[in-house]
């Protein structure tokens, strides 16, 4: 089952890089980031799945739970940011 | 007696940064917390001379591949001395600053400024490439916030195209963590030096790292978010930027190539490709350096001409195993001859702003006449960018020269002489500006003096260091 | 034994219900009768599936999450249904 | 491989085709509300499939922060943006499908490569007992790679602060209902103790700070979208915000000064400090999401 999951993650993270270049909407290049980074972590946690150990690694969880809340700091600065631009344009 | 950590470096401007958030006296705070954090960075410099073996701290007592590990060597040292000098004269620009100028910015930035300080710290430190990771989150996220810092839609749009380019390049980065590890298992730079060597899986985890490296560090195809970036915020905030956030993908870009990255054929593809992304860079940003007709776009596009220099060199970090120490100085010389020269440079034409109330280059008042420190500030910055002999820039330059000869890339060397030339046409405009003779009224106006005395030092360092370029490096150059 | 038949049988019928409301959902054309799938149907057939992972299992300690949970879910299916309800009237 | 499917892997198949089904419809459809909600639901689905690949607690913190976090914010966006989605020039569609398939390419031979191997996994468990903490991606987060973590509440304190000092005052949406008010008032308590409790199981079992922290904050805005203000002083407000940070890097600091090296626990001090921290954390990454909702202290 692992390498289903390894796929998954290659094509998410190539349809949203796809869309995020393609997009000229703000809201729609905010979700394709957020879907890559999804994309990142699945490949990560996939990653810790993949050893010999009992249980899976521990150490890419830690990180992707890092990767998770950098990136939801990103998007609440983003979201800031746009609805900014959108009063700004008002 | 307190011994030396190197968590001080990174904690002391955080806790910096909350008590000048929280606290009325927000000046005095920040003011003393500068001082002490650039007292930090010089004592570390200092160490580096003194002590021959790179000092290496494994955070709680967790040796990698557990744990993280914190390396201060010559090149960091280096650089630790580099930010505490920019990040020192910029705050005290800065104090000055907003008190005549944007107010209610004033009470926010000092926050990102000691983030910005404990984030570049954590950077250059860092041996961790996940650390790294969080290390160019903070990095990049109070940079995003720095650009928007004066709320006004033009600076707004470009912090917002900054903020997604920048993201994407961290998933990159994170995405390419992850490929490394998936293979190697490892994340601290010096054990994956060792498990990298007569591998070839890397280069495929490469890729993703260096298109995020080169997004962060506006090489050629990404550096379109630089210009409006860097030009549209206050002027403290645009020389941080321009000065020193700009320069950590190329640092750890020089780290993978010299330290971790074993010898392979399509490296040195990959080496000849960034090169000439970085020759172009230098090209097309002075090329467009040279058409700006306001202060703020010419010194972001002269940013992007610059860092050019850092890209042309990956060959000889590539080939330069042998001289492995004089391609780190040309490049530590380089890096920091840029970084004062552009702070300076930036806070200077803060100060014409401040006097013109506008940022074309045909407003600027005649300087020499009026405000001679602001003069010599642009003059002697202005040189080092150039090159010009006994500066900072001129022994960068010297040094890389004389590295692509002995290795044999003269091409590399002339298109960097080349870098030269087009510097000087457009640090030229600038002058003659300063001495243009149609003073008008408004431009005997005095600036704080502590706006023009922090710039002009600025420049004078960033020049003057050429001579002393023998004791900076000494660390370096021991290895 | 029986009890595990009985567990079986109970996700059975849950499994049937989730299904009714799910195509309920799709199927039905006017927001009310969807709601009326989405909260009912759902909330019955997933009241069954508790109560075969309820009899699966002989831990005390499973059976009160279970039933928490179980609580949990009928609380906020009956305020989103009653939010859907209220913003379509509203709106409509 | 992948042709030899037992009757688990169904499980895996159906989760894995919704997500991508899920990211296709919310990058393709040309509504942004749409793209939202079934960006709630991609979340959701994640969440779903990190419990499959034995990741509970980032689960809890993806379907908490990732999705309803997120997806909220996304809606706040939605609610306020009115630009169009205009159609991208083909040449662009065409470079982006080229570069877009290359890494495709890239990715795939790469995947050849993986084995399977320990990694740090054996030596995380190995010294498990030395951490302070009986879990062992706490142990991770908080003992082996602290300072990763101690940089990470860095950057969400500062994006918070970073959006409030842009001084934006948008009234956050909030729907007035009385139903709502009861459900919310009557929830909050257990969800304030049902986090606390996640963060205490952090130090045996799965959960942890964030984990709670981003549960709390969940009912927090939930609270704040029946349209009621948090009976709480803005300066305490600005405490519990600010506490993550603070502690964690005094307690930092402390050990460098005492001697022991900077993030550094002795052994016998390792659990209560973690605690310590790991309760600064709950609190603000709490009141920091909230704020990031509310958008003003």
């Amino acid at each position: 089952m692992i390498w289903f999951y390894y796929i998954l993650a290659i094509l998410l993270v190539i349809i949203s890089l796809y869309h995020f270049i393609v997009a000229r909407n703000y809201v729609k290049r905010l979700i394709a980031l957020n879907i890559l980074g999804s994309g990142v972590f699945l490949f990560f946690i996939t990653t810790a799945k993949n050893t010999n150990t009992e249980s899976p690694d521990p150490v890419p969880h830690a990180l992707v739970l890092t990767g998770i809340v950098v990136a939801v700091s990103a998007t609440a600065i983003a979201v800031s940011l746009i609805l900014h631009l959108n009063k700004e344009e008002e | 007696m307190i011994s030396f950590d190197l968590g001080y470096l990174i904690v002391l401007p955080l806790l910096a940064s909350i008590f000048s958030l929280i606290s009325p006296i927000r000046v005095y705070i920040a003011l003393a917390f500068s001082l002490l954090s650039f007292l930090l960075s010089v004592y570390s410099f200092l160490y580096t001379l003194r002590d021959n073996t790179p000092l290496y701290q494994w955070i709680g007592g967790w040796t990698p591949p557990l744990g993280i590990g914190l390396r201060l060597d010559g090149l960091s040292g280096f650089f630790l001395l580099m930010i505490g000098i920019v990040s020192l004269f910029v705050a005290l620009y800065s104090i000055s600053f907003f008190n005549v100028e944007y107010k209610r910015q004033g009470r926010f930035f000092w926050f990102f400024f000691f983030f910005l300080w404990a984030g570049l710290n954590a950077f250059f430190l860092s041996e961790d490439l996940f650390n790294l990771y969080v290390a160019l989150e903070v990095l990049s996220l109070t940079a995003v916030i720095l650009v928007a810092l004066p709320g006004y839609k033009k600076a707004i749009k470009a912090s917002l195209n900054y903020l997604f380019l920048s993201i994407l390049a961290s998933m990159f980065y994170l995405l390419g963590i992850a490929m490394l590890y998936a293979n190697y298992g490892v994340l601290s730079m010096s054990l994956l030096s060792q498990k990298l060597s007569d591998t070839q899986e890397f280069i495929y985890a490469l890729f993703p790292i260096t298109i995020a490296l080169a997004i962060k560090s506006a090489l050629l195809p990404f550096h379109f978010w630089l210009p409006p970036a860097h030009s549209s915020t206050v002027a403290p905030a645009s020389a941080l930027l321009s000065s020193l956030v700009i320069k950590p993908p190329a640092y750890l870009m020089l780290r993978l190539w010299m330290e971790v990255l074993p010898k392979d054929k399509s490296l040195e593809y990959l080496s000849i490709v960034l090169s000439i992304m970085g020759a172009l860079a230098i090209f097309i940003g002075s090329y467009y350096a040279i058409r700006q007709k306001t202060i703020k776009r010419l010194l972001a596009y002269s940013t992007v001409a610059q860092m050019g220099y850092l890209f042309i060199m990956v060959p000889l970090y590539y080939h330069g195993e042998i001289l492995k120490e004089a391609v780190l100085q040309a490049f530590a010389l380089q890096v920091f001859s840029h970084a004062l020269a552009k702070a300076s440079m930036f806070l200077s034409s803060g100060n014409a702003i401040y006097v013109a109330k506008r940022d074309e280059l045909s407003y600027m008042p005649g300087f020499a006449h009026s405000h001679p420190f602001t003069f010599f500030a642009l003059f002697f910055s202005g040189a080092t960018l150039i090159g010009l002999p006994l500066s900072a820039g001129f022994v960068a330059k010297f040094l890389f020269l004389e590295l692509s000869i002995k290795l044999g890339f003269f091409l590399h060397g002339g298109i960097m002489l080349l870098g030269s030339l087009l510097a000087s046409l457009y640090v030229y405009p600038i002058w003659k500006e300063c001495f243009s003779s149609h003073p008008t009224k408004f431009y005997d106006k005095p600036i704080p003096q502590l706006m023009e005395i922090s710039a002009f030092l600025l420049g004078f360092l960033a020049f003057s260091s050429g001579m002393i370029t023998g004791f900076l490096l000494e660390g370096i150059a021991r290895g | 034994m029986a009890f595990e038949i009985l567990s079986i049988a109970f996700m059975f019928i849950g499994a049937i219900f989730l299904l009714a409301g799910s195509i309920g959902l799709i199927r039905l054309k006017d927001t009310y009768s969807r709601l009326h799938a989405l909260t009912k149907a759902d909330v019955l057939g997933f009241g069954f599936i508790v109560l075969s992972c309820i009899l699966s299992t002989d831990l005390l300690s499973h059976w009160i999450k279970l039933l928490l949970v179980w609580l949990l879910v009928i609380s906020y299916s009956a305020l989103v249904g009653y939010a859907l309800a209220n913003r379509k009237k509203r709106y409509a | 491989m992948l042709w030899q499917t037992g009757k688990k892997d169904m499980l895996d198949l159906a989760l894995g085709l919704m997500l991508f089904i899920s990211a296709l419809l919310s990058l393709h459809s040309k509504d942004t509300m749409k793209s939202g909600v079934f960006f709630i639901i991609f979340g959701f689905l994640s969440g779903l499939i990190w419990v499959r690949l034995e990741a509970p607690d980032v689960a809890l913190v993806e379907i908490i922060l990732g999705s309803a976090i997120t997806g909220l914010l996304i809606f706040k966006l939605v609610k306020g943006s009115k630009q169009k989605d205009l159609k991208a020039f083909t040449f662009t569609r065409l470079w982006a499908g080229f570069i877009s398939f290359l890494i495709l390419i890239f990715m795939l031979f790469h995947l050849t490569t993986i084995e399977r191997q320990d990694r740090i996994a054996s030596l995380v468990f190995e010294n498990l007992h030395k951490s302070g903490v009986d879990s062992a991606v706490n142990a991770v987060l908080l003992n082996f790679r602290g300072y990763d973590t101690l940089l990470e509440v860095g950057v969400i304190t500062l994006a918070i602060f970073g959006l409030l000092s842009l001084g934006l005052k948008r009234e956050a949406y909030y729907w007035d209902n009385p139903l709502l008010k009861g459900f919310s008032r009557l929830s909050l308590p257990f969800i304030v103790f049902f986090s606390l409790y996640i963060t205490y199981l952090g130090t045996f079992s799965v959960g942890g700070a964030f984990q709670g922290g981003a549960l709390l904050a969940g009912g927090l805005v939930l609270f704040a979208l029946a349209g009621q203000a948090l009976p709480l002083k803005a300066s305490i407000i600005y405490i519990f915000t600010m506490a993550g940070l603070g502690v964690f890097s005094l307690i930092g600091l402390l050990y460098a000064l005492l001697g022991y090296g900077f993030l550094t626990y002795p052994l016998e001090l390792s659990t209560i400090s973690i605690m310590i921290i790991e309760l600064s954390i709950w609190i603000s990454t709490a009141f920091l999401l909230y704020t990031a909702y509310s958008g003003k202290l």
